[in-house]
């Protein structure tokens, strides 16, 4: 087979595969946007999801916290 | 060894007695890539770091570029392993915002339609095989076809696999047509397209949900893992990068990545890849050929953005504005900004920066799953 | 070759023809870690960078975890010969503040105490590898109990020298469970002590001086060289980035390993980890042994030093609750947080947290010591 | 030796040296921070530290000015 | 193996049982280095990680700085190579402004002056190598000599491409010189000028223009590969880092080069060079003979460098100040702080800070050239 | 030859090339400041160049827009 022949197959695979791997992309794509505002929709501002989960969300302020309390403490 | 015989020797030494005329020339051609860096801001970033680069490789007697100098040691530790392109990936991804394709993901088939210039170049650096002076394998015109996808990062991560020996060329041409997109791409915007066309209005993107954002470059990565997985170091790399930033939890890496780790590897990455253009690898016919099919690349490119952009706009039940065909060579966001501007030409209140921002990231997958498939089946065929 | 069979060739070397069942579980299990740093915040940022090596490194064809793949290269880089975990000691030491510990030296005993879990896993290990399916060696167990020392970069560290090709679940095993401590400690917190015990409150510590703070790494390293050695590498690394937080001359080379450099190093470490999660290796019976065994592990290490604690606090003037023995085991600054936490919910006016960073900060001594032992005497005894 | 008993072994070394090792490092602590307390007391503020050594203590007062002065000439 | 039988062994493998004499010298040497770098801040960057690394390195059984410890992989991945040295010089590059020197380019000449203290020191070196104990090659020579360049990066470069064995003590030297340099440049100062020139005003310096700053280090670079290319690699690296700030169009690259990447090469610099202080190497007849050499190059240096700006002063028609050729030995900026201050002594309202950057900037560059032809002419001579 | 003479020759041939090389630099520098004051000075302010070349000169305006927009847009 000439290299330009070759050329051509990889121009055929190649841009059909690109297309296939897009196209089933662009399925994914809206399937998982459907399912997401659908089932898991966005609270109105993502802040009240901390109360929610006050081990975890309040993680930060306690260490914010706890700086604080030990920087206050090594400065005496 | 008396005095003057000290002084002959260092005289012997100098660069004075030791200058090939190419060497000159491709100090030449790195002063012009830093007054283009600087003067003109055309990717400033790489054109200069690749233009200092190739001026320190064409010192003669220092052998900056070689096995010991400074160059090819960076040239050890990233390039010839892949490992910079992939580094920068991480950078880029966390630096890049699927949303406005996640609200308009038809503007993925864009991206993928901007690709087929890097085929069309692929098939000419076969057909440039037949002329006398110029030797392309099929693995080199593959190289030389990625051009076409418009990513520096990809084309130098896919010849460093495939072709190295044409690395620099590759590389320099890459960028240099990502910079010169503001002037490439608008006359073939006006000839693709009608007036009537280009004033089109597009809708508002529709507003995207953090966890469509995190779920997007998981989906993405495992399509590739099921469909592609020669593009995995890319696309991997890419949505690492990405989903460190969407996730909101890894902050202090999304940061680094897109800060102190991009920018120090883009310092190695341009000054490595500019001690490619050693006068002996790069002043050949084949380097013209390279420019040459490279312009071409992102030429067509550009058109068969555009015209899948007008199938759609036919098909389609929102209007669509075929110039955001033209983003879809990636060139991020240089192309988003051209189409841009192009649109404000004929209407100066319509807006297209974001809609182009879809198929312009689009176009980024878009060339590393081009660039997996190359990976992947020229072996094969060779 | 027929367009045909290029397309076949090119579906033969697809993930979907390619996968192993091992290979999908290890990438979920990757999914599980990202899912469990995204939504419950266990340990960001280790958790985040294993669970996406690990998805990575399970990719069929691809090979990114191989010798050429850029998660190898990472791994050769830094792991393999124990760097980043080194690198990592620098940044913790230049975060850490020895002062409460400074304040309170027996709270150093405290971390000794807890280091007890260490070889009770190590036995534990010994007496699995008289099971079927398991074969744990001397050296194998070592690394095994060093889990106990809820100290990542230690863990590592020990198991590079000792143990690699445990790397991958022992590395998981000990951020994993860093990860549950809010979870793990406070049962065995209650079992071990009386609701009058865990109210009790403590003096609040003294002012440290800065020159205590300057002298402190110095003399502590002193006393590592003349009688442990082999800890040198990890004890030298965290007084260095100590001593240079501390000092207040080098506020760069502070700033640098607390940011850029740890920032980088988190990066390529928790990918060359993840790298080490390729299914062949890490679906094994001797996996979920190690799992159990990191379990016993930090239970027990809680547990000693609660015990320890009780004990203190009976013999000695001031009064000592012994919550904060159970933040002896490190898992800065998770543990600290647990006991202040769980002091508080039998007396919301009993702050614990400075009182618990004493033994904090005196686990991750006490755990390097381990280690130090470890290195030194497991080559003697094999 | 059974993997065992080289397991005992190594237990009670391992326990013995930790114990050692830290308890030794609790009286180095003490005898460091009696010896910084006693003979090297902290002066009120660390400021007034760089008065007594003016040659090192106002070099950065120096190079700031320096710098200073640099930036303005070279912003004429 | 018993218990007592492993007690006994881990007892053997202590430090307290394997120390040297030598080694305990050298951790005594590192603590003072310390020392001075916290409470005397001299050169504080490096003599406090040189000095970290000097203790690591003198540990016995941990092997720190060999070839598989950590200091060792820092010193094979940057110093055995000369690449951290260059990394650096890029960095000092983007902090440097020569626009002092532009606006007065007869101060090169001061740059040039102070450097035969290189060449002084170069000769002494070869009669101490006719010394019982003490024996020094012509690269040798060459290394020790360069001390008198008063610039790290530059000793550590040239030692490490002639002289290897002899980087511990010529960087020691080198930056603890630089760090004396307010101790030992005031009494040579006044040695070699009359109060009458001390108290020259000189006029104030034009302004350079942003074209002229772009220009000067694209100039020099092209005057060095004319005339010296074995200085490529070092006057390369630092104008690479210099018109990366001025040109004002790569912000992201100066910005790294003078901070991230800088701060985290130092790091490892300065520990893999203090690694090199091994007791058997470092203590020795002949490391007392580069510490002598060492001092009587920076007077030399500082005394040429006086003595043609007391030359160019007759001869030419602006008044120039003798005491900024003191400046010309680089050590910057400390030099020029110091001309500034006995400037000051003398007339509180003399202000040569500015004057003497000029030949501060120039000495960087004349050690530069200076170790350029060294490198050329030392393997042709040997 | 003798060592000691060699380092003489090294001496003179490095104490000559320094000179060469840094009394020649003085010339080119001498001759670039000449060129640039007299055929590229300085505009008043650095600033006016940009309107000149708009193409390039306001790309950052316009990637800042761009930002701004896509943050807003993302933030809605
Ligand atoms: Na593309
Ligand atoms: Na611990
Ligand atoms: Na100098």
């Amino acid at each position: 087979m000439s290299s330009i022949e070759q050329g051509l197959v990889l121009m055929l695979v190649g841009v059909a595969v690109v297309f296939i791997f897009l196209v089933i992309l662009v399925f994914i794509t809206k399937l998982l946007s459907y399912v997401v505002l659908r089932y898991f929709p966005e609270k109105e501002k993502p802040a009240p999801k901390k109360p929610s989960a006050p081990a975890a969300g309040s993680r930060d302020a306690e260490i914010a916290a706890a700086i604080a309390a030990a920087t206050a403490y090594s400065k005496r | 060894m008396n005095i003057a015989n000290a002084f002959q020797e260092f005289w012997n030494a100098t660069g004075v007695m030791n200058f090939t005329i190419g060497q000159l020339v491709m100090i030449l051609v790195g002063l012009v890539m830093i007054y283009l860096a600087i003067a003109k801001k055309y990717e400033p970033l790489l054109l200069f770091t690749i233009g200092f680069g190739a001026i320190l490789a064409n010192i003669p007697v220092a052998e900056i570029s070689g096995p010991e100098g400074f160059l090819g040691i960076f040239y050890q530790a990233g390039i010839a392993n892949g490992l910079f392109p992939l580094l920068i990936f991480m950078g880029v991804g966390a630096m890049t915002d699927f949303g406005p394709m996640i609200a308009n993901p038809k503007t993925l088939l864009l991206g993928a339609a901007a690709q087929v210039g890097i085929f069309i170049a692929l098939l000419g650096a076969l057909v440039l095989d037949m002329f006398p002076f110029i030797s392309f394998s099929l693995a080199d015109a593959a190289s030389i076809g990625i051009i076409g996808g418009a990513d520096g990062p990809t084309a130098i991560y896919v010849t460093s696999q495939l072709s190295m020996r044409l690395l620099g060329p590759i590389a320099v041409a890459a960028y240099s047509y990502m910079s010169l997109v503001p002037i490439i791409q608008p006359p073939i915007i006006r000839a693709f397209t009608t007036k009537k066309e280009r004033v089109i209005k597009m809708e508002q993107l529709r507003h995207v949900t953090q966890l469509e954002k995190i779920l997007f470059p998981i989906a993405a990565l495992a399509l590739c893992i099921v469909l592609l997985p020669t593009a995995t170091p890319l696309i991997g790399s890419l949505m690492f990068g990405n989903l460190a930033k969407e996730c909101g939890v890894v902050n202090r890496i999304s940061d680094t990545l897109q800060n102190a780790l991009i920018n120090i590897v883009t310092i190695f990455l341009g000054l490595a890849v500019g001690s490619r253009m050693e006068a002996q690898y790069f002043l050949t016919f084949e380097t013209l050929g390279i420019l040459a099919l490279g312009l071409v690349a992102f030429g067509f490119g550009t058109m068969t953005g555009i015209l899948l952009a007008k199938v759609m706009n036919k098909f389609s039940k929102e209007d669509i504005n075929p110039i955001i065909g033209a983003a879809g060579v990636s060139a991020v966001p240089m192309a988003a900004r051209v189409a841009n501007k192009v649109g404000q030409e004929e209407n100066p209140h319509n807006f297209l920066l974001m809609h182009a921002m879809g198929p312009n990231v689009a176009g980024v997958l878009g060339s590393a799953v081009a660039a997996g498939i190359l990976l992947a089946v020229v072996p094969i065929l060779m």
